[in-house]
């Protein structure tokens, strides 16, 4: 399929729409994505013609409904290149995953174990270790920044030890766009046997992520930041470490037999899928895989790669624009301010000409800690914005810094 | 017979009817003729996993060749499991491990083994095929 | 309103499919509702229209999403008559939000401490106690049902004590469709000074329920049970507890500040709110709810309680045909078996007249050991199911009977 | 000047304008004008929640009427902040207590007043009121 640019933002019902009497312009891609109308349509094809509860029921539509709930985890398999469909674990997001993850290790860390997290993480990945370390008495190691929004990977080398028992890491920090090098981290980690959790929620919208060449124990991401529905998400994990960790919730579906006295758990991946699950959300999860590898990988990366440079360039010219994290190895994320100029008053004034972008800590107040930061302002493209946007999010931009100055 | 005759059979013995429910009749009155499970191989290691209904499958061979026998709480499973027996027992482990299913499709009763219908008949096939393979490794 | 069956019936899309070659009837409410236009159409309007991420977001498109998510919080605070709207809580379903309260109660509670469970749970309301009495070590004891499906309330009151922290009982049994006495329950346990969990799930879709004048501490709903989306649900909490439990899920909203030493968690709703909610699931439960409430709950109630009345008749008259939970005392759902025929069998030749039930152990193992069967048939009835559909009910399983035997 | 009577005034002075760049300009502007909150007086206390930038809210009571002081990291913030102090300070706590804030949609600047947004100006409005109504109660 060849790109082409103006059939693609036909796809997305959301783009036609006016804010504030400009066309609508999105640039808060890393916040969530826009969603195709092929995944819109998906959710409105199942509730109108086969919504059901899934497994277990006998009736022909149950059985629809449960075929399209499974599919779904098997395109998703097969995009992330997962051994196993059992390793796939649907849940409500990264967030959710993170956390069923860290509750799986509290019973298999000791006091004294310790983890280590990198400083460019979100929020959802610091607080859950928090609250296991809290359980458990493990520590909490961090890999710290540098100023170009790298990580410094000859300091987590020296983290390591064989007390390292997992590292957590995100794939694309989410506030600066850095994409880190995880191959490296997963392989070094994995000399010292720990266990390396990937969060992909920046990622998985931009590239392909193939698992099993990556080797890494566990990877998440959240469907709505890649053209899916909202309230459901993945958890990835080797069904080695599956098998190891006790369930997180219990419930339906996650049982085999239940008696007052005792209960067997179900086989992967229904040990870690307790209650009725988000079954339109699934499916819509599968269509958004489906539709983005129709688009094509390839294609996003050159678009958006080319996005980024004309973006950056055109934004450099700025007198007093400083670009945090202004490495060349991200994704398209611009996060920066303009002097002194508060980035809520930035974002207040792009909203007036139309634009959407995200002002703040974007979750990660470690990182704005570090560059002594109250927030930035984040525009982050996806494969449907265009040049024409970036030339109206650069002359609204140099309106807001003189009204702002 | 081989394998395909049997199936080709019964996939004419089924042509002759005109509605789901002269096949279904049928289908059930093959349950009640099969050979059961013996009670005492009615253990929990033979129990199929991952259906609504209790369901069993005992194997063992001789002279060469694979029995099956079987049994199930529900009529309809018991039914699809003696077509499904009718064809693979009595075979040689071999054949039953090159054969394919697609004379279900062909009766009509496809549904039925489908990959998540709670009545363990696709795990019973995996079965089959398991214990045709475990006996081809012996020999 | 007036109640025009045929009028509602045009509401579902789902009701104008054929199944097998004949007209769909569903009767498996009881696993999940259909879904009205109006619902469907509200999770397109967001998709197309406004999707984004909400809370901290400036722009105009988050504030249209945050403002709907939040009404829609409101919509169901007054639905329930919260006293206030942070005491509502968006979880994935039910089985998040027990397993939230269980969570929540680990560290509350002590070993030796009691939690009194009905003996009428679903699966979801066993499991988590026992995993959060496997960490501290609580006790779990059973209210036993009794022949009719009612729980023996003479028993519960005995096994009340000063030891008593928890209890625990659905507000109806999905499996039998026993409306239990909640309120007894709730005002005798509070003699005791323990806290009362009550599991809506089923009660929602039938019946309006009046928090406060409950005086319950914690209610649980899943949307996808009264006409609204999948992967959302609701905790009720009343706010003295909401406020001593600690938070289940760590990650973004649920944070007010973030160090990697230490971390100040939000204030409610947004502390069990953690990571990006289901925002159209949200969207649409809100929907759900106002639909209903135009419905109007006295209007469900007379024409599903009609529907049980004439359908039980029917049944009645087949020989052979057994109803577990035969009480008066209950909402639209029948559990049979007839003599000796399996109920996967009845199951799967109804399903061949187009009439969708539920057969097996309905996620209630207990339930079906105490009547000491593998499971049963069971037929839930909804607000637009009619008169005629179980009149097809009733000659098909007359056919499946004489096919069966 | 009741309060009424200077809402009405900015209400005038706003309806010269002729679109949201020029409204921006001018709020902009008077945020420049306000007394600001004392440096001493920027306490953690005195911080308003929910905000992306630093909002901070005093008040004090003198002769009878209560004089709010403000700050904010965010211009806009600020500017907002300043139409509302313009109102109600140096107004007595019961004619605080009993007004509205309904010039600020009549100047079209409603969104920023809106429950949900992160700039902290709903926290502070219903701290300016909170304030009134305990320095009432102390009289
Ligand atoms: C009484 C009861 N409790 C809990 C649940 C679980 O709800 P969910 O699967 O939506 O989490 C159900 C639904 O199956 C139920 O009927
Ligand atoms: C890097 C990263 N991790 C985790 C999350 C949390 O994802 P969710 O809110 O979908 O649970 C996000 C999204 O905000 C993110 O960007």
């Amino acid at each position: 399929m060849e790109f082409d640019i103006n059939k693609i933002r036909e796809d997305f019902p959301i783009l036609n729409r006016k804010v504030n009497g400009y066309p609508f312009v999105y640039l808060d891609n890393a916040a969530t994505s826009q969603k195709p109308k092929t995944v819109i349509d998906s959710l409105v094809d199942y509730y109108s013609n086969y919504n059901s509860n899934i497994h277990r029921g006998v009736h022909t539509v149950s059985q629809e409904a449960t075929d399209a709930y499974e599919s779904a985890r098997q395109s998703i398999q097969t995009h992330f290149n997962a051994k196993y469909s059992h390793e796939i674990i649907f849940t409500s997001g990264t967030t959710h995953s993170i956390n069923l993850v860290a509750n799986g290790f509290q019973s298999l860390l000791n006091s004294g174990d310790e983890i280590i997290i990198s400083g460019l993480e979100h929020h959802s990945n610091i607080v859950p270790w928090q609250m296991m370390c809290e359980k458990n008495g493990a520590l909490i190691k961090v890999i710290p920044m540098q100023e170009s929004g790298e990580l410094n990977f000859s300091v987590f080398e020296k983290l390591l030890s064989n007390k390292t028992k997992l590292v957590f890491v995100n794939h694309i920090s989410n506030a600066l766009g850095i994409i880190n090098p995880i191959k490296k981290i997963i392989d070094k980690a994995h000399e010292f046997g720990a266990v390396v959790l990937v969060d992909g929620a920046q990622a998985s919208s931009h590239l392909k992520t193939n698992l099993q060449e990556l080797n890494v124990d566990f990877y998440t991401t959240s469907a709505h930041k890649l053209c899916g529905p909202t309230g459901v998400g993945m958890l990835y994990g080797k069904e080695k470490w599956l098998k190891k960790m006790p369930p997180y919730q219990g419930g339906g579906e996650m049982i085999s037999s239940v008696t007052f006295e005792k209960t067997t758990y179900a086989e992967l991946p229904h040990k870690f899928e307790a209650g009725t699950p988000n079954i339109a959300g699934v499916i819509g999860f599968g269509e958004a895989i489906n539709y983005l590898n129709k688009i094509g990988f390839d294609h996003i990366k050159n678009h958006e790669t080319s996005l980024l440079k004309y973006a950056t360039k055109k934004l450099k010219t700025i007198p007093n624009l400083k670009i945090y994290g202004d490495s060349l190895n991200k994704t398209s994320v611009i996060s920066f301010n303009v002097g002194e100029i508060h980035a809520y008053d930035i974002g207040s004034i792009l909203d007036k000409f139309g634009i959407a972008v995200r002002t703040g800590q974007h979750c990660a107040q470690p990182i704005m800690d570090y560059y002594n930061i109250s927030g930035t302002v984040r525009v982050s493209f996806s494969f449907y914005n265009t040049t024409k946007e970036i030339d109206h999010l650069y002359k609204s931009l140099l309106q807001a810094i003189t009204m702002l100055s | 017979m081989t394998i395909k005759e049997i199936q080709d059979e019964i996939v004419e013995e089924f042509s002759l009817f005109e509605n789901w429910m002269e096949r279904y009749e049928y289908m059930i009155e093959l349950g009640k003729t099969i050979e059961l499970i013996s009670p005492s191989n009615k253990t929990d290691s033979n129990l199929i996993k991952g259906c609504q209904s209790k369901l069993w499958l005992h194997a063992e061979v001789l002279e060469g060749k694979v029995f099956y026998t079987t049994d199930s709480e529900a009529i309809i499973t018991k039914g699809i499991a003696a077509i499904l027996l009718r064809a693979f027992s009595n075979q040689t482990p071999l054949d039953i491990i090159n054969s394919d299913v697609k004379y279900i499709d062909e009766i009509g009763l496809k549904e039925h083994l489908s990959p998540t219908r709670a009545n363990g008949l696709v795990s019973m096939l995996r079965q089959i095929k398991y214990y045709a393979l475990a006996f081809s490794k012996k020999e």
